[in-house]
């Protein structure tokens, strides 16, 4: 039933079509995890809600855009009203569940089922969609969208962006510091209470621009947020609790591995090559490509060489014992 | 004789189960002949509904014995529930009615093995905490993703379609000697088997292993230092768990005679999460009791066709989580003894012992 | 199998009721607890098919209350029991045999999927209860307990496949969701091809949870088809509309049974992602007959937010006064009896125009139309409507469950035809 | 994981009974231990041995490295390089629960004891591993009683004082009746009376056993109470070893200490 084609022919047209397929993948990827790995790993809370979020993103980017606005203003907006969604949220419910990681999946779950029903019975089962800016890429016989590759340099940028954040900024340093530990921190005069909310609203921004930017291309209903979170979950388990270094190789990897499989063989091979590679990472690294970094990083700081440090990883994991955090 | 029985029954009870007074116990008979009469009163369709919210209390016992009890939040006790049942379906389907109870071991056995791998590859691979909510839910996922793509006529086992997203339709009922169960006596299988997993249970947590488990939910570094291998506790237990959501979804199949992929979707995977919040994370009565409420609710405002019924669900969730951190069984305990405390206070010292709610 | 008495009934639906004050009832519920024939309309109106299922709900209403409205069936008003599945198959098993059980429906109207329809029948068959189901689909269902009212593959398909053929080509590529009734209706797809002297360059089935159609594009343009035929499914496969218009192929012309039809894409997506769209459709609300108009306008009247009236809800509504005739024929809602006179057939006058029930196989024939979409995402129908039988059932397998009560789906390739295309 | 070998390496205690020419073994000795984390070493290339029965302190400033030491002798902690001997068996690459099950036990530096259960049901989870069904509650009474926590026995772990959870773990360590108990500041936070009561306790069952102990103290006046042999531990190395009297009178131990702290 499933038609195999093997490659036809490899040509530089086929070549450019791997490539666009691997940005469009990877895009996707890193988008659909990047509100939900900020939350997770700086906050430890696994936010069940983070569909809804960027069904919030969607639905505002898309009312607005269908007024009349144009695109860039419905996603700046989209964005933000996702960001003080998030707070006011954290503010009145998530705030209590600071010191119960795990309880909190349940309030974010039920907080899940109640905006996606919310939203059928206030918008109905769905709402005029917004038309996808910009038009295609072509090249020999093949076109592309254009807006679905540029979203590939959007998530780089999403990515610098928040490694400036968390690097570059008060705030940033701040947020580290209190995820490292809290009561030092507080110790140290940063209002801690603070810096979680700012954490949850920029978290909330990230799932809310996710939902703008993907709001021309995806079917609006309420169910809009759930297309992500296979996705979202698969990337957070191969990248680990890093946001950007963990998200973007986790990206590029499964992109790649989904873009290949995809375009040579087809969408049904991409997909189940996909999940392959989830079980595989979980295997292999059970702390995703963090781990797997941090691992490494110990190792060379502990005066090894480069070829010492890798190898030492891949033993251990053949031997049943694991990479990372093992001590 | 009689010092025997009663060391038996003492297994019963321990500090690691809620519920050890008589007054309990008493609740407990009460509960249980109420359970056993239920189809009597109300008949055979009542009776087969509540038999799907009994049979779900295996799985939120197996959340419940690994989470509540281990410390270990498995998000993918789903995962064992689902690969029992389509185990189930298909040895039915390609041996007949006859088989099912082969088949059942079978279903069992497969979730118990596969809980075990994973398992293994968790624990020894270090995994700890919150990562292994986000592994087992990962792995949950990729059941649901690549279940629902088996479309094809390639995708069978022997005479067993494993049929995508259409799921596998036609699956028969247990049959124990000849009788296919279904409706009052399908309920009575569920029933007694919930019975004795349940007390079976709280034998074992009140035992030596129960008190290692609940060392490793309490201080797993700790533990260690007292010579216990806690990989393989966590392993062992998971494993278990494994073997629990395996009945459910066992039963779960044989109940609707149809398995399909959802079972494996996040919205099912939260269920068991939610049950045993609700119930009480670290009480085996209350994660059975708060599944069958949760459902038959969830079931009731269905039926009254309002738009408006998940919205409820979500939000008494959502107030149960905040006001009852615990969960509802150990608020209602530690009322329980503050209410007692009060009693024994207002009747002074003239009587020599009031039963306690709890302790031994 | 009728055993629970009504005392019994309305008991046990008090603490429903309560529930639906709680939930601010929206009514109906219960089928007023009386003795009276009742029907269940289970269908979806939250979870993933609240979408396609909220106009069945509210066109099963509108018939059941109009015909109230008129005075009832046999003189009796007719009580309906219309929960919410919420798209969960667990769910719809449990409201089956409540409706059965407990509510003792006379006819039952329940479920969108086919997956939906897979999980309910052993109950159907168990009870023997009269079951419609109308939705469009794969065909081939051979059931005494199940009316599948809904146009078939073969009927979806044998109108507008003919058609592209002759206005754009032979050259045909398949894009189909990966379950049961896209395989199916990919089988179909091969054997009309081959019956109209097309030509199929290639396929491709597609997970349903798929929203990236980038490779399936390039493939799409690699074959270089005259036209695709797609039998996608689902909000999430709706991406492949806009990726088409952004990738700049709505010149590649697209037959369908599944989009527009049901999930009205044409009007929830901004213009032109459905151009050049061809759906094989019995009805949608577009359809500009006097039936058709007074059909619709009753619908908006009756549902102030309802969005659109799509051809499965035509379905139920049509099917819904066929059995208030087949009621009146028999003189008596016993399910056996009205079966009996259902399998008689029956000429049904509907909105979509005269159509009959064919007693043998349970299922209709169809006014078949071509549904196109402009750029401006307008609808017209060219040519005339067709009447389309289900031959397949019929002709080719022989079903005819009078005579022999059978409880199968039949396959084309595997019960019937040889593949014309064993190599794509 | 660092799978080293014990490939030529000399069995320390055989090297350090030649040396020494003491009949009585070392209980526990390290070769050529390092730890590093990231770019620190926190333990670095340490010799360390201690003999069966004795009562060993272990002081260093902060950062010493002492908690790291404790830990790569549990196993918490695996090595960069060197290995740890226990009773002359190479335990390098065994885990931390074969390790204790070896006769090693451990009261770590912060508090760490079961917090929702009770006295009693701490004791029993730690006691059980080494005491029989019908001999339990025998030997949790004894235990309890020695440390003067009978009367507390159906206390919350978390509703006791620190002094009294410090206690409490010492019992606990106590009670699997290890050959080697390693006791991070086991008297830190707890009142004059409560040291002084550990410290009793400590002595007594350093001369009526021959249970070899090494504590890790802050408080010099409690390491006087309880041990003449003191190692000092600085910046990860062996510092010095001797008498408390030596230690306390030499001017490098004088000079770390106060300018560490």
């Amino acid at each position: 039933m499933v038609s195999t084609t093997a490659p036809a022919f490899v040509d530089i047209f086929s070549l450019v079509n791997l490539l666009l397929q691997f940005l469009d993948s990877f895009a996707f990827l890193v988008l659909a995890a990047v509100g939900l790995v900020v939350i997770f790993g700086m906050m430890g809370i696994i936010n069940l809600a983070h569909g809804e979020f960027i069904l919030v993103g969607a639905y505002a980017t898309t009312l607005v855009a269908v007024a009349g606005a144009p695109f860039v203003v419905a996603v700046i907006i989209g964005t933000l009203v996702t960001a003080v969604f998030g707070i006011l949220l954290e503010r009145s419910i998530l705030k209590y569940f600071y010191e119960r990681p795990l309880d909190s999946m349940v309030a974010t779950w039920a907080i899940s089922i109640m905006m996606i029903q919310g939203t059928r019975i206030y918008f109905g089962n769905s709402i005029t969609q917004a038309s996808t800016p910009f038009g295609s890429i072509s090249y020999g016989p093949y076109s592309y969208s254009a807006y679905r590759v540029s979203l590939a340099f959007v998530s780089l940028a999403v990515l610098a962006g928040i490694y400036l954040v968390f690097t570059r900024t008060e705030f940033g340093l701040k947020a580290r510091a209190t995820i490292q530990d809290a009561d030092t921190a507080r110790a140290m005069g940063v209002n801690t209470e603070r810096i979680y909310v700012l954490t949850f609203g920029f978290g909330s921004a990230l799932a809310g621009l996710t939902g703008a930017l993907y709001a021309p291309t995806l079917s609006m209903s309420p169910e809009f947020g759930q297309n992500f979170l296979i996705e979202a979950f698969v990337a957070v388990v191969v990248g680990g609790a890093s946001v950007v270094m963990g998200t973007s190789l986790a990206g590029i990897l499964l992109g790649a591995i989904s873009a290949f499989f995809s375009n040579v063989y087809s969408t049904f091979w991409g997909r189940i090559a996909l999940l392959a590679a989830a079980i595989i990472a979980i295997r292999l690294m059970p702390y995703g490509i963090t781990g797997v970094i941090e691992d490494f990083r110990d190792r060379r700081a502990a005066g090894m060489s480069v070829k010492e440090a890798l190898r030492i990883p891949a033993i251990g994991v053949f031997l049943g014992f694991g990479g990372g955090k093992n001590d | 004789m009689i010092e025997r029985l009663k060391s038996a029954l003492g297994a019963l009870n321990g500090p690691n189960t809620y519920g050890n007074s008589r007054a309990f116990w008493v609740l407990f008979v009460v509960g249980v002949v109420g359970v056993f009469a239920y189809p009597m009163a109300t008949g055979s369709y009542r009776a087969g509904q509540a038999s799907l919210y009994l049979l779900y209390g295996f799985l939120a016992l197996s959340l419940c014995f690994i989470w509540g009890y281990c410390g270990v939040l498995s998000f993918g006790q789903v995962a064992f529930f689902g690969l029992a049942g389509y185990t189930f379906g298909v040895v039915t389907l390609n041996f007949g009615a006859g088989a099912t109870v082969p088949a059942a071991l079978a279903g069992v056995v497969i979730a118990t093995v596969v809980a075990a791998v994973l398992g293994y590859f968790m624990f020894y691979g270090g995994i700890r905490d919150v990562y292994v909510a986000i592994v087992t839910l990962a792995f949950t996922l990729v059941l649901y993703t690549f279940m629902a793509q088996t479309a094809g006529s390639e995708w069978a086992i022997g005479d067993a379609r494993l049929g995508g997203f259409n799921g596998m339709p036609g699956i028969p009922n247990i049959t124990v000697g000849g009788t296919a169960l279904s409706g009052e006596t399908f309920y009575y299988l569920v029933a007694v088997l919930l019975l004795v997993t349940y007390l079976g249970m709280r034998v074992l947590v009140n035992s030596r292993y129960g008190r290692v488990m609940v060392a490793v939910r309490e201080d797993e570094d700790r533990a260690e230092m007292l010579g216990y291998n806690t990989k393989f506790v966590k392993f062992a237990v998971f494993t278990f768990g494994g073997l629990l959501a395996g009945i459910s979804g066992m039963l779960y199949a044989s109940w609707g005679n149809f398995i399909d992929p959802s079972v494996f979707a996040l919205s099912f995977a939260a269920l068991p999460i939610v049950w045993v919040s609700i119930g009480g994370r670290e009480s085996l009565i209350g994660a059975i009791g708060a599944t069958f409420f949760i459902e038959r609710l969830s079931q009731e405002l269905a039926a009254t066709g309002s738009e408006w019924a998940l919205v409820v669900i979500g939000a008494l969730l959502l107030g149960v989580i905040l006001l009852m951190p615990k969960g509802f069984v150990p608020m209602i305990d530690s009322y329980a003894k503050v209410g007692l405390r009060w009693l024994k206070k207002k009747r002074g010292k003239s009587e020599k012992e009031v039963p306690a709610v709890d302790g031994d | 199998m009728t055993g629970i008495d009504r005392r019994d009934f309305v008991k046990s639906t008090g603490a429903a009721a309560g529930a639906a004050g709680l939930a601010g009832c929206v009514g109906g519920n219960g089928g007023g607890g009386d003795d009276g024939p009742t029907v269940g309309i289970i269908e979806d109106r939250s979870g993933n098919f609240g979408l396609v299922g909220t106009p069945k709900w509210a066109s099963t209403r509108l018939a059941i209350e109009e015909i109230n409205e008129d005075g009832g069936i046999l003189g009796e008003q007719i009580g309906i029991f219309d929960p919410d599945p919420q798209s969960d198959n667990t769910r719809y098993q449990e409201l089956v045999e409540q409706a059965i059980q407990q509510e003792d429906v006379d006819a039952l109207w329940a479920g969108y999927s086919s997956a939906t329809r897979e999980a309910i029948r052993p109950i159907i068959n168990r009870e023997d209860q009269l079951y419609f189901y109308t939705t469009q689909y794969e065909g081939g269902v051979c059931d005494q307990s199940i009316f599948a009212v809904g146009a078939t593959a073969r009927q979806q398909l044998g109108i507008v496949i003919p058609y592209m053929i002759d206005e754009f080509g032979p050259d045909a590529y398949t894009i189909y969701a990966d379950y049961n009734f896209g395989q199916l209706s990919e089988e179909w797809t091969r054997i009309i091809l081959d019956e109209n002297g097309g030509n199929l360059l290639g396929e491709e089935a597609i997970p349903l949870s798929e929203t990236d159609f980038g490779s399936t594009i390039n493939r799409i343009q690699e074959e270089d088809p005259d036209f695709v035929v797609s039998m996608l499914v689902g909000a999430e496969h709706e991406a492949f509309y806009d990726q088409r218009l952004s990738a700049g192929i709505t010149d590649i012309p697209i037959a369908t049974s599944t989009n527009m039809a049901q999930g009205y894409g044409h009007r929830r997506l901004e213009a032109p992602s459905m151009e050049n769209v061809h759906c094989g459709v019995n009805y949608v609300e577009e359809v500009d007959t006097p039936a058709s108009n007074e059909y619709v306008d009753a619908m908006y009247d009756r549902f102030d937010d309802l969005e659109y009236v799509n051809q499965e809800g035509q379905n139920n509504y049509f099917s819904v006064y066929m059995w208030k005739e087949a009621v009146e024929e028999a003189g008596t809602f016993d399910e056996d009896a009205v079966k009996e006179v259902l399998q008689e057939g029956m000429e049904v006058d509907a909105p979509e125009g005269t159509i009959e029930l064919n007693g043998a196989t349970h299922h209709m024939t169809h006014n078949m139309r071509i549904m196109r979409c402009d750029e401006n995402h307008e609808i017209d129908f060219p040519g005339e409507p067709e009447i389309i039988e289900p031959t397949f059932l019929e002709e080719d397998i022989g079903c005819n469950l009078p005579e022999n009560p059978e409880e199968r789906q039949y396959e084309p390739l595997a019960d019937f035809y040889d593949d014309p295309f064993p190599d794509v | 994981m660092t799978a080293t070998e014990q490939s030529e390496t000399k069995n320390p205690r055989a090297a350090a009974s030649e040396r020494t020419g003491v009949s009585n073994p070392d209980i526990i000795a390290t070769d050529s231990l390092t730890k590093r984390f990231g770019g620190i070493t926190a333990i670095d290339d340490v010799d360390f041995s201690v003999e069966g029965g004795e009562l060993r302190c272990l002081i260093g400033p902060n950062g010493a490295g002492k908690s790291t030491l404790f830990k790569l002798l549990t196993g918490q902690h695996k090595p960069t390089e060197g290995y740890v001997y226990y009773d002359g068996e190479n335990i390098t690459n065994l885990d931390p629960h074969q390790r204790i099950q070896r006769g090693i036990s451990m009261k770590f530096q912060s508090p760490s004891v079961f917090g929702t259960l009770s006295v009693r049901e701490n004791m029993r989870t730690a006691a059980q591993r080494v005491v029989g069904r019908g001999e339990i509650d025998a030997h949790v009474d004894e235990v309890l009683e020695r440390f003067g926590l009978l009367d507390r026995s159906e206390t919350r772990a978390d509703d006791l004082s620190h002094g009294m959870v410090q206690i409490l773990e010492i019992a606990m360590a106590t009670s699997l009746d290890p050959k080697l108990l390693l006791l991070d500041e086991p008297v830190a936070g707890m009142s004059v009376e409560e040291s002084e009561k550990v410290a009793d306790i400590l002595n007594r069952m350093h001369d009526e056993t021959d249970k070899t102990f090494i504590v890790i103290e802050h408080d010099i006046d409690f390491v006087e109470m309880i041990s003449d042999q003191v190692t000092v531990l600085n910046q990860g190395k062996l510092f010095m070893q001797g008498t408390i009297e030596e230690v306390r009178n030499d001017s490098d131990v004088r000079e770390i200490y106060l300018g560490g702290e």
